[in-house]
């Protein structure tokens, strides 16, 4: 208790912990859960947007998509690696993805259904969740706090170019408007739904803000990233699929309409319109690449052996 | 053949090659085996859009004011130079390394020689691209070398695809008088002359990777003059083109 | 909604569902496990095209002259109507014969009730397509309930396809004004309705298989409002109406 | 010797052997090989047109070539069946063409490139097989000749739609009518190939023209389909290859260029473009299906165990 007070104190007074730093068994159990999921979210959110590299209709936005679907895989790394530093291997977060005992973002659990839903996602998605995560640079924990740090500078980046991706689209041929705004009624309400229940439905928020890996409420980020995208929206020409949706003067805040709950839950069960899908083909890529990383690993050791015996 | 003609083919010829491979590499984003490997595979993939941005953007204004995009979307099967083997399908990782060491190998000497092209333009994409497949080929090896020289399995696996791909490596070499008018223009070597230092670097490695070159001298060919493809290209074409074909005009 | 919209609605679910499905199920051709299974495969899928020319064909006309190729082959994704499950990739033989028996048990029942509709051209295809669909059902029936009850492979593996397929389920017989609209006019049945004929039959079969109908009610949704389809969908597309986005207006 | 007196005479004299009847053994032999890559190649032969099923650019186009690609797998059961009256099962002839052993028509080692290639293998290649199977109908062995008749019935329906799909393409817009003349371009000299190199170099066909297995000479019958074939590419306005082709008024036959016979013999030892993908399809084809053969086989086991005892 004397540990835990010390603790405490240290994170109020916004000193970082570090991994050699004692910690609470509950600290580093959440950690693990909320970075690995982080991690686990960024290789499975590969697929949907990997889904129309092949189809990419410029040389250009080609490379604009590689290099993004490279970043979120090296994103994967920068947290698999902080999550590493809590004594937990990438090997076994993965094994936790592969047979669903861990979780990862619900939102790529829906498809990629035309091309503007690549832009979609960038504005969107990114967008909801580097609304997440910019307040989580100032996290407690050292080495997620600097991984956060790298990530939502290429975050934003992304999401600028979603942004570009998607203007392209509203303003290009009526198909392509169309195109850009079948992707926002498919995207908004999962968008939303990025940010988790209503705080009053959620059991480990208050513990999670006063260690300070939570910052915000998860109706703060919601409320503030609705009333970012929708003149976003507005300036694009498209309409946001929410006829309740208006500013409130006196609130200063744009009231909206609450996501479909009940689907969330569904989603998160295993029933959303990917699930399946997606978790076959992260199965498959490590069932199938099992003998390369085999392959590897003798030929590693066979190459320390032969430099040893030539010492 | 003019030589604005030879000219125009030999950029085809390389844009084509890093067109339809990069789309090759690009198809295992999200699949590969470890995490590295997927970010390698990508980069890979970016690199070689990005070469082909300049090849195919330099044959179009040789064509006569078509974009890199026109060439690369607009195009069906028997229109495309590239030489057979990066056609292929994937298939494993192992056969997808293989092929990309193959080709890093003959793309590294080839770039090599382009740096000193007459022409200043050829000149100067072989220049930028030259550092990046020669990073290509450093990773291609050591992954052909560390899999060929690892299990039973994956040295068996290295050895299949080797053999598989063998015969379309020939066609990487074939000289004909598009090549003989860019080896005149000094524009371009001679394919063939480039043989014997492709032997000695892939001998070399495939030694340290423990697996045996087929005997067969065979080769498959018919790519770079377009008269025979494999019939895997026009079902990559069908992805690849889509929305182009589908919603011409339109501007992304 | 006038009831001619609706109508063109049914009728595009109809014969997108036999359109996607025949693509599907031809996708086989020259690899089925047996040579009979080759032969009973592409029948299966021409009779699939065939309905779908019928049904398509219909809609062109109600929907002002358009043909079925034209509905077929120059609508995006997301002018589809089929039901999500005939969209799932075949997967190996077991998932495809196992998506056949559902969509076929569906498929028939529905087309019995067609037989009667106040529409006389509805009437017509329904009787023509019911004979062909009855044929299909006995032999999927069959395959389920041999390979079900056959090895313990074929078993786990027909269990798999059936867990797999059985959130597709549900949106066969998902009602919604389209189909209120049609049961009023007296066109067609309201799906809801044929649900309990629809599951005494698969019961039956799937208990001839030693197969167990998973527990979950979720039901997979989108397709026939075209609201939500699967990523597989707009990848089929790009093989299917390639040739006619490649060369718009030819005549074949 | 007396035996074998007696079974030339009934050739001779146009009397069908049966499979009861005695019959040489090289007889036997020299038949089971013909019969055998005669319905190897029926089934081979679904691929290269398979290739085009799922891109076909009609309904009515996309049903013609199901239509075909059915009757080519109804013939591989058919000459199945005839090889079986010689002793030999349907599985002992897959494995030797699985492994090898067998060899099934050159041709079908070409790649179809473009839609017109789907009308030329009609046309062409359907053609070529037509005219060496006419002659067939009145092969010696009875089962053979059988299935030889029927299946001629349906080729020359083949080739029709084959030649018309062509016609279509010929007769359509630029781009189509490159289409058709690639396809030929491809398509003429391998199916000239398809008649086997001339009969001087040809070792066994003395025998097997005595056996009446073989009724025409490789030559008759390729200056046969050269003599019906240009004229219809003439009618189609499409090119032959060949600068020397040209009508010899003398002969009444048209004069024609040899195909490359090294690269026949290059296809027939396995570096033809698509030899490794053909045995690989059906290798894979096989393979995959081992389980549902199995699977099938013991539910009819247990089903026959489940009916005698109920007897």
């Amino acid at each position: 208790p004397e540990k835990l007070a010390e603790f405490q104190a240290k994170i109020d007074a916004d000193i970082k912990i570090e991994p050699k730093d004692w910690m609470p068994q509950g600290y580093r159990k959440t950690l693990i859960r909320q970075i690995g999921q982080h991690a686990h979210s960024e290789i499975v959110g590969q697929l949907p947007e990997g889904n129309w590299i092949t189809r990419a209709p410029t040389l250009e936005r080609k490379a604009i998509l590689l290099a993004k679907v490279q970043d979120e895989a090296g994103h994967g790394l920068y947290l698999y690696g902080a999550a590493e530093t809590l004594g937990v291997s990438r090997d076994e977060l993965t094994e936790m993805l592969l047979d669903g005992r861990m979780k990862y973002s619900s939102i790529f659990n829906y498809p990629t259904l035309n091309w503007a839903d690549i832009g979609a996602v960038g504005w969107l998605v990114d967008g909801a969740a580097i609304m997440n995560q910019v307040p989580l640079q100032r996290t407690s924990y050292g080495p997620y706090s600097r991984a956060m740090i790298r990530i939502c500078k290429e975050e934003s980046f992304h999401q600028r170019q979603g942004y570009d991706a998607i203007r392209k689209m509203a303003e290009g041929t009526p198909e392509q408007k169309k195109m850009a705004q079948d992707a926002l009624n498919r995207f908004w309400y999962p968008s939303l739904m990025m940010f988790g229940p209503s705080d009053k439905d959620s059991v480990h928020s208050a513990q999670s803000m006063a260690w300070k890996i939570k910052i915000n409420t998860n109706d703060e980020l919601r409320q503030k990233f609705v009333d970012q995208t929708v003149p976003q929206a507005e300036y694009l020409g498209l309409t946001v699929p929410d006829p309740d949706l208006k500013w409130n003067e006196e609130r200063g805040h744009y009231d909206f309409s609450e996501p479909d709950w009940s689907e969330f839950f569904d989603v998160i069960k295993g029933n959303g319109p990917c699930n399946t899908d997606r978790l076959t083909a992260r199965n498959k890529a490590w069932d199938d690449g099992q003998w390369v990383r085999d392959g590897l690993l003798a030929h590693a050791k066979k190459k320390r052996a032969r430099h040893l015996a030539a010492e | 053949m003019t030589q604005d003609e030879a000219f125009l083919q030999f950029l085809l010829r390389m844009g084509d090659n890093t067109l339809i491979l990069g789309h090759r590499v690009s198809e295992w984003c999200g699949h590969a085996p470890v995490l590295e490997e997927d970010i390698a595979l990508a980069n890979t993939a970016l690199d070689l859009i990005g070469q082909t941005q300049m090849w195919l953007g330099l044959a179009g204004e040789v064509d006569g004011g078509q974009s890199a995009d026109d060439l690369a979307f607009l195009r069906d099967a028997w229109d495309f130079r590239n030489v057979l083997m990066v056609e292929v399908p994937n298939e494993d990782f192992g056969r997808t390394m293989m092929r990309q060491f193959l080709f890093d190998a003959w793309h590294s000497i080839m770039l090599g020689r382009l740096i000193k092209s007459s022409d200043e333009r050829v000149a100067a994409i072989a220049a930028k691209a030259s550092k990046e497949v020669a990073y290509h080929l450093e990773r291609s090896s050591d992954t052909v070398v560390g899999l060929g020289d690892g299990t039973a399995e994956s040295h068996d696996r290295m050895q299949a695809a080797l053999d598989y791909l063998w015969p379309y490596v020939g066609e990487m070499f074939a000289s004909d008088e598009i090549d003989a008018e860019m080896a005149k223009a000094g524009i371009a070597p001679n394919p063939a002359d480039l043989r014997a230092e492709f032997d000695a670097l892939v001998q070399r490695v495939l030694a340290d990777a423990t697996l045996t070159i087929p005997e067969s001298e065979f080769a498959h060919k018919g790519g770079r003059n377009g008269k025979m493809h494999t019939e895997h290209l026009g079902h990559l074409l069908t992805q690849m083109q889509w929305l182009q074909r589908a919603y011409p005009g339109a501007s992304w």
